[in-house]
């Protein structure tokens, strides 16, 4: 059997076309009208920014291999919202502030599950979940007053709104977009990158090729924390308020946009413009089941369908017997 | 050389560390709570204990052989309504164990269908049983959309109320799930769980039929979710289609509390059960600590990381001696 | 239980890659056959065809003249085809006894496995290599905690504990010391006048010329000649193998002249080192001097390379260029111009999944900047396989792809990339074919021309007496024997190997 | 989508059970001080939170008075084993009554009936359960939905087109709430309803549903929807920026209040509501407790609900654009998340629900 090969984040976005052209012919879809064709393309690649980088810290974790995955970005995400909210209180001029300590208290999070998992040898799976617990801990004792806050005009005016009133481009794809570029130029063009493919594939290798497998685990799951931190910061600036379920929804569906868009979940193989296509995939299959008006049951039930028919595409490991 | 060491010892016996961990954690409850081992007190725990510790050796068995199984809180929610909507609060005793047979078939039909996923068509364990998980939550949802039903008091009071010369039933169900394991563990399928677990590559070369071992993991798995799905119903009473959600992932935190190493091939079912009433003493810990309520999130979870380091920790303080 | 098998006109492809095109091998009772070629001409294709372990594309299998059709390993051991892995087939976690009896382990009659009879069954085939192996070698011994030539045992009495009527040994010898190698070969005879047939594959022509009586040379794919051995010379062998004329002769053994060099200055200085193996190494190797490491398997050869190569913690002192140096991580040690080619490219030396391209690469990418400087990294990767004349695809093309001993070149070329001053060899030749050997050996002839000093363990003793200044000899963790000019003869190094001290000075 | 705990935000009427007699055991009679537990299975929200603390501070009153000691409060994210366990450590260290804010309708009947048989006054808080001897206090979600369907239909003028976002389905909160709103919209047949889907009861996938929605119907004329939803879906219709804003249904939270001051700058025309769903029932149940344990007597003639034994709590505040200033004006030292509340004094608890 010849093998059709055609790589999973391309198939992905063709998938991702395909379903939505036929999304026209649903009774809710957008009919014949390219207006709201393209409205409602735009919203589903809006949508999808943020499942898009939550997922990027996700895609860097499971590249590193050694069952590499991140289950403490969703407590990540809504105590970077919170820190921010608080932070800003509804000054343009903290916003600054507001992502640094994001970014930093993501960072410290990712650290401490870095610890764990190069020195105390503890399996990324549970340690990751136990610093969730930790971290949704932290965010009730910080929240039991609740809190507040506010989020700035500009932050609003950069993520949630269209470019400008005539182009109709919301700025959290223009910065996606950005994000996208500069994750591409961390995975292909920066030896730290290089470093985080070999660890993912070969540890003893990259060690014995001088990698610092210490310090990249470390960086890497400390990278991740941070951008989740920074999906938290972007979320926030989106929904405008936070509340402590904010981040947790968005956990296993990241997960799943990395398999979707083709990174092997045994490391050291995969892409972010893959995740990208996954986000988007994953976020159109949500929006499509919403248009399509079925009880709850049956759209879970497609959605696991789906995901499965999707894996079962691309998702293959090498048999045995070949 | 030493070969003979702490390795040794903990690949022979890996539920060494959770052994201990259990003693510390029933001492210090003991101190907190004197009545802990009265006959009522025991009781009212370990029923409430037992459901996961079904779910936990299943789980078990799917991660020595290298995988990991995110649906079984899905399939304890597909027999929970199965058993409150076809017995119902007014059922008789015969159609509750029609139904239980029901149950145990659709568990190991569910497991079957990951197996098939994953051994037969080799996609990854974790993105598949992701999957499915919608696939199950979604059917139980389909069987039964509202909370509701249940099954008849007397039954689920058998369940509650019944110790056997003064011991708890569940300490009946753990003996024999475990002189079954110790069973399984010393047979062939034993030998090729580990096997498998440790290097499906040699141990298909090795004629070991790598493909249905796998299967049967899953199957096992299963069953297992299925009992455990028995368990919670009878303890509980009633239907409710979310009821195992929650459940998956302390299962898996479990296992690796329990010695039983994600990474496949090493561990043991003893270990994870021992691991799943630990937690639930965690739970009691935290209870009766009189710890302030805003705490006790963090401080729970706080536990557990320290727990999963402990053995890491240990390791570390050993090579510094060397 | 005469038996015969036959394959014919064998055709495997792996995706694109053609690794049988028309394999052909005959094998009885009786006797060995030796089935010989280059690294990738499909050796172990052609093993795991007969195993059961591939699904063929084209072609026949004949077992006693009829035809077969494996579907699995399984199926293969049932018509009693037992097979000694290149790669090995063993679980690491598990141990030797339950290894050895996978899928067959003694059953008691409530179908528990009877663990007792299985560790006796262990212990009588363990007896068959008793004293090549440390004691603490036992049935319930694990794996992991195993030396690579006692794996390397544990695999060939798994395979022989079939009883199988047709015994595949591929590469079985790579990893065994002489004493080890001597030993399986009086078992091999045994096995034959038992009537089995061996099918034996390596790449030492000493060993070839000893044990089989048959030969079949594969050359990319194809089968281009069989026969009996003692109609054909190892000159006609390895001209059959290889198409090329020219054959490598040793230089420095040709000219027998002294070459260790001592107007060099001095450039790396051992003292006392101390290991978990090592009991007290002191040794100066100078700038241009290929020193050469021999002994048995895991006298702590493996562990001077990689405590010089600062991988593994250690206690001594170690100079380099005068300057005392204490490397707590390799990359510390390739700033000072080290490079090592570990013994296991496979788990130590290669990304198997990544392209040649960034393996070329892994160690250097620091010196192409940010962004990385994409065309002058594939400029300089190409520089480089042209150099080693690596046969591949194209330099995105996986590692994965490449055969044995072109994987190794690329291994050895992620250095040169470096261009370090001193390099550190674990047995590079391991595993690899002769005409890739000569490659080898030329270009470290041409290192340590160009000044670069040079510490080269190797398990082929003739490789040391022919390329290298001097020879140092382990034994037990210390040097035994320090050989060089007159006394470096094979006679004194295999004497000192086994602990014998006859000629030069511990 | 993740299978996510269930956000178990609200109460709910239930289907009512066959016709079972509340048995209720003798209290034994004990005096003061009395020790009160509770188990709360969900911590991750803002109602709870402020449910939690709010029980606090009412008990400080009671402990000021010697009536009550500390509360013992079992409060963790955790499944319906979990919460069995958190109740049968409370009946372990003897308490006297139990406020329970159930995470699941009958999961946990047999455990609060044992409690019920030690004599322990059980109080179900936040969702209406059916069991012999358990009392309920909250109030009624049917009539708590209707009241804003009600004002969005009258606000249509009864005709034009609609999308509902709902909480998680099957929940009993949003399964009487849903029907409270079926029954309001089914007389008004002018009014279209285009769309339904679950916002799961979390602002986030509120907005991500809401902004679906304008995208698929650009000339949508109101939307109903509840709790934190509310805000998510305002925040989508901000960003999708249609021609005229829809006429929306909005939530009881100071958060909400004040982006509603902000669109009314730019809109002083929007039209939104918001009904305040109050964690203070809990409290309000405290208070219920300890006057039951003080051996005060319940009017069992004011109790209604499938049991007969539910204490129906009013809604205090609903905020129109008439009223707003007011609400903020409650919000000014508030915290955004907090809810708009009402807690019952002493007083009014007395007066309302026992007999003289
Ligand atoms: N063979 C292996 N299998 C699994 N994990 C490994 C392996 N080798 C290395 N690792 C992981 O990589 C981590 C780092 O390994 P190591 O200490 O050898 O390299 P390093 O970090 O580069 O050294 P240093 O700490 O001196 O900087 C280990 O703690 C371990 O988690
Ligand atoms: N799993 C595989 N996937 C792709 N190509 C493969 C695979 N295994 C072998 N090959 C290719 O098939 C060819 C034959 O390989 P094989 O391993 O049979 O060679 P060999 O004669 O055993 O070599 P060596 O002496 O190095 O062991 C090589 O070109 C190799 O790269
Ligand atoms: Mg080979
Ligand atoms: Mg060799």
């Amino acid at each position: 059997m010849r093998k059709f090969s055609i790589s999973p984040p391309v198939a992905a976005i063709l998938l991702a076309i395909v379903l939505f052209l036929l999304s026209g012919f649903l009774p809710n879809g957008f009919g014949n009208d390219i207006n709201v064709a393209i409205a409602q393309a735009t919203n589903i690649v809006r949508l999808a920014v943020f499942l898009g980088v939550i997922a990027a810290g996700q895609t860097l974790v499971i590249i590193s291999g050694f069952e590499g995955i991140d289950l403490s970005a969703g407590a990540v995400v809504t105590l970077a919202a919170i820190l921010t909210y608080v932070t800003v209180k509804g000054e343009d001029d903290k916003v600054l502030l507001a992502l640094l300590i994001s970014l930093a208290v993501g960072a410290l999070i990712g650290f401490i599950n870095g610890l764990g998992i190069t020195f105390l040898k503890i399996s990324p799976f549970v340690m990751t979940l136990g610093m969730s617990g930790v971290v949704t801990g932290l965010i009730i004792i910080i929240n039991h007053g609740n809190v507040s806050g506010k989020v700035a005009p500009i932050m609003t005016r950069l993520i949630a709104r269209p470019l400008s009133p005539d182009i109709p481009i919301p700025n959290a794809i223009i910065i996606w977009i950005i994000f996208g570029f500069l994750m591409w130029l961390l995975l292909e063009r920066s030896t730290f990158g290089k470093h985080l493919f070999a660890i993912g594939v070969n540890r003893v290798t990259a060690k014995l090729s001088g990698v610092n497998v210490t310090a990249t685990n470390l960086a890497v799951y400390s990278l991740a924390g941070a951008l989740a931190g920074f999906g938290g910061f972007l979320l926030v600036g989106n929904t405008g308020v936070v509340f402590i379920n904010l981040g947790q929804p968005f956990l296993f569906p990241s997960i799943a946009a990395v398999a979707v868009g083709g990174t092997l979940l045994s490391g050291g193989k995969g892409s972010y413009w893959g995740t990208m296509a996954g986000a988007i995939v994953l976020t159109l299959i949500t929006s499509l089941l919403t248009t399509m008006q079925m009880p709850d049951s049956v759209r879970r039930m497609v959605l696991g369908a789906t995901l499965l028919v999707m894996i079962s595409i691309y998702g293959r490991q090498r048999g045995f017997r070949q | 050389m030493k070969r003979f060491s702490w390795d040794e010892m903990m690949n022979r016996y890996p539920a060494f560390f959770a052994i201990i961990l259990l003693v510390v954690a029933l001492i210090i409850n003991f101190i907190l709570q004197p009545n802990m081992f009265a006959r009522d007190t025991l009781n009212s725990n370990m029923r409430v204990f037992l459901p996961m510790i079904l779910l936990a050796a299943g789980q078990a068995i799917v991660i020595l052989g290298g995988g990991i199984d995110i649906s079984v809180g899905g399939i304890v929610s597909i027999v929970n309504t199965i058993l409150a909507t076809q017995v119902g609060l007014n059922g008789s005793p015969e159609k509750m164990w029609t139904f239980v047979l029901v149950s145990l078939g659709a568990g190991i039909l569910a497991g079957a269908i990951n197996g098939f996923f994953i051994a037969f068509l080799r996609l990854q364990p974790i993105i598949t049983t992701y999957a499915t998980s919608f696939l199950y939550v979604g059917f139980a949802l389909f069987i039964l959309p509202n909370p509701g039903g249940g099954i008849p008091a007397e039954i689920a009071n058998v369940y509650r109320n019944t110790t056997p010369l003064g011991l708890p039933l569940a300490f009946y169900v753990i003996a024999v799930v475990l002189l079954i394991w110790m069973y399984i563990r010393s047979t062939r399928f034993g030998n090729y769980l580990y096997a498998v677990g440790g290097n499906a590559e040699a141990a298909y070369e090795t004629a070991v039929p790598v493909t249905w071992v796998l299967f049967s993991t899953y199957v096992v798995s299963g069953f297992m979710a299925a009992l455990a799905g028995i368990a919670i119903t009878m303890l509980s009473g009633s239907g409710n289609a979310e009821i195992g959600v929650p459940m998956t992932l302390t299962s898996i935190t479990a296992v690796v509390i329990g010695g039983t190493a994600l990474s496949g091939g090493i561990g043991g079912v003893a270990g994870p059960v021992v691991g799943a009433i630990t937690l639930g003493i965690i739970q009691n810990i935290i209870s009766f600590s009189r710890i302030d309520t805003w705490w006790e999130t963090f401080v729970k979870a706080s536990i557990i990381v320290v727990a999963l380091a402990a053995p890491g920790v240990i390791n570390l303080l050993r090579r510094k001696k060397v | 239980m005469s038996v015969s098998l036959s394959a014919r006109n064998i055709v495997k492809r792996y995706g694109g890659v053609v690794a049988l095109s028309d394999g052909n091998l005959d094998v009885h009772s009786g006797e060995v056959v030796a089935l010989i070629g280059a690294n990738g001409s499909g050796k172990s294709t052609m093993s795991k065809v007969i195993n059961g372990v591939v699904v063929l594309d084209g072609g026949q299998l004949l077992l006693d003249d009829k035809p077969v059709r494996f579907s699995s390993p399984q199926a293969a051991r049932k018509m009693g085809i037992a097979t000694v892995f290149q790669e090995l087939s063993l679980v690491s976690k598990m141990t030797v006894a339950d290894n050895i009896w996978l899928t067959r382990e003694p059953l008691k009659s409530s179908g528990m496995i009877d663990r007792k009879l299985m560790w006796e069954k262990t212990e009588a085939l363990l007896d068959l290599f008793s004293g090549t192996f440390k004691a603490d070698l036992k049935p319930a011994t694990l794996v992991s905690a195993l030396h690579p030539d006692e794996k390397q045992i544990v695999e060939i009495l798994k395979a022989i504990s079939l009883n199988p009527r047709i015994l595949i040994l591929d590469e079985a010898t790579a990893s065994l010391d002489s004493r080890q190698v001597e030993r399986l070969f009086e078992l091999v005879k045994r096995w034959k006048a038992e009537g089995k047939a061996i099918v034996f594959v390596s790449h030492r022509m000493e060993e070839i010329f000893r044990i089989a009586d048959r030969y079949s040379v594969l050359r990319n794919g194809k089968t281009v000649g069989q026969g009996d051995i003692k109609d054909i010379t190892e000159k006609d062998l390895i001209q059959l193998m290889t198409e090329k004329e020219k054959v490598f002769q040793f230089t420095k053994a040709a000219s027998g002249e002294d070459t260790s060099g001592l107007d060099h200055p001095i450039y790396l200085e051992v003292e006392n080192l101390t290991t978990e193996t090592l009991r007290g190494i002191s040794l100066k190797v100078r700038q241009g001097e290929l020193l050469g490491i021999g002994g048995l398997q895991g006298q702590g050869q493996r562990d001077l390379l990689l405590a010089l190569f600062g991988d593994i913690p250690y206690e001594g002192k170690i100079r380099i260029k005068g300057e005392v140096v204490r490397f707590k991580h390799p990359r510390q040690a390739m700033r000072k111009k080290l490079a090592l080619v570990p013994g296991d490219r496979a788990k130590e030396g290669l990304l198997y999944i990544r392209s040649i391209l960034d393996n070329f690469l892994l160690p250097s990418w620091q010196n192409y900047g940010f962004p990385l400087k994409m065309k002058l990294a594939k400029r300089d990767a190409l520089t480089i396989s042209e150099r080693l004349s690596l046969v591949m695809a194209g330099l995105m093309a996986p590692v994965s792809s490449l055969s044995g001993g072109n994987a190794q070149k690329v291994v050895i070329g992620k250095w040169l990339l470096r261009d370090p001053d001193c390099y550190l060899l674990d047995d590079p030749t391991k595993g690899v074919d002769v005409n890739t050997k000569a490659e080898f050996y030329g270009l470290l002839t041409e290192l340590s021309q160009q000044g670069k000093s040079i510490l080269f363990y190797s398990s082929d003793d003739d490789e040391l007496i022919g390329l290298c200044d001097r020879v140092i000899v382990l034994h037990d963790g210390k040097i035994r024997a320090e050989l060089q000019g007159a006394s470096l003869t094979k006679e004194n190094l295999i004497a000192a190997s086994m602990g014998v001290s006859n000629g030069g000075e511990a | 989508g993740t299978p996510a705990t269930p956000t178990t935000e609200t109460q709910a009427t239930q289907p009512p059970q066959t016709g079972q007699q509340p048995t209720q055991p003798p209290v034994e009679s004990k005096g003061p001080p009395f020790t009160i537990g509770i188990s709360n299975p969900f911590i991750s929200s803002e109602y709870r939170t402020q449910m939690i603390a709010s029980l606090i501070e009412i008990n400080k009153e009671y402990m000021a008075k010697g009536l009550t000691t500390e509360l013992v409060i079992e409060s963790a994210d955790t499944d319906v084993a979990g919460q069995i366990q958190q109740l049968q450590n409370l009946m372990a260290k003897g308490v006297d009554a139990i406020l329970v804010n159930p995470s699941d309708v009958n999961g946990l009947n047999a455990t609060l009936q044992e409690a019920v048989s030690k004599g322990i006054i059980v109080i179900s808080v936040d969702q209406e359960l059916n069991v012999p001897g358990v009392y309920n206090v909250g109030i009624d979600q049917k009539e708590w939905a209707k009241t804003s369907a009600k004002w969005l239909a009258e606000k249509l003028g009864g005709k034009g087109s609609i999308v509902l976002i709902e909480g998680f389905p099957g929940h009993p909160a949003n399964v009487a709430r849903m029907e409270g709103v079926d029954e309001v919209l089914s007389q008004y047949p002018d009014i279209k309803v285009l769309a339904k889907d679950t916002g799961k009861w979390d602002e986030a996938t509120g907005q991500q549903v809401m902004s679906n929605f304008l995208a698929a119907y650009p000339n949508l004329d109101g939307y109903w929807t509840q709790d934190g939803m509310a805000i998510g879906a305002l925040q989508a219709v901000i960003a999708a920026n249609p021609a005229k804003f829809p006429v929306g249904v909005g939530e009881g939270r100071c958060q909400f209040l004040k982006l509603w001051e902000e669109v009314l700058k730019d809109r002083p025309d929007f039209e939104t509501i918001a009904v305040a769903n109050p964690p203070g029932v809990s409290p309000t149940g405290l208070r219920i407790a300890v006057n039951m344990l003080l051996g005060k007597q319940v009017d069992k003639s004011k109790l209604g609900g499938v049991n007969g034994l539910s204490f129906v709590i009013p809604v205090p505040i609903i905020v129109t654009k008439d009223n707003l200033q007011q609400g903020l004006e409650i919000c000014k030292d508030k915290p955004d998340a907090y809810l708009l509340d009402g807690i019952m004094t002493d007083q009014e608890v007395l007066n309302t629900f026992f007999l003289k």
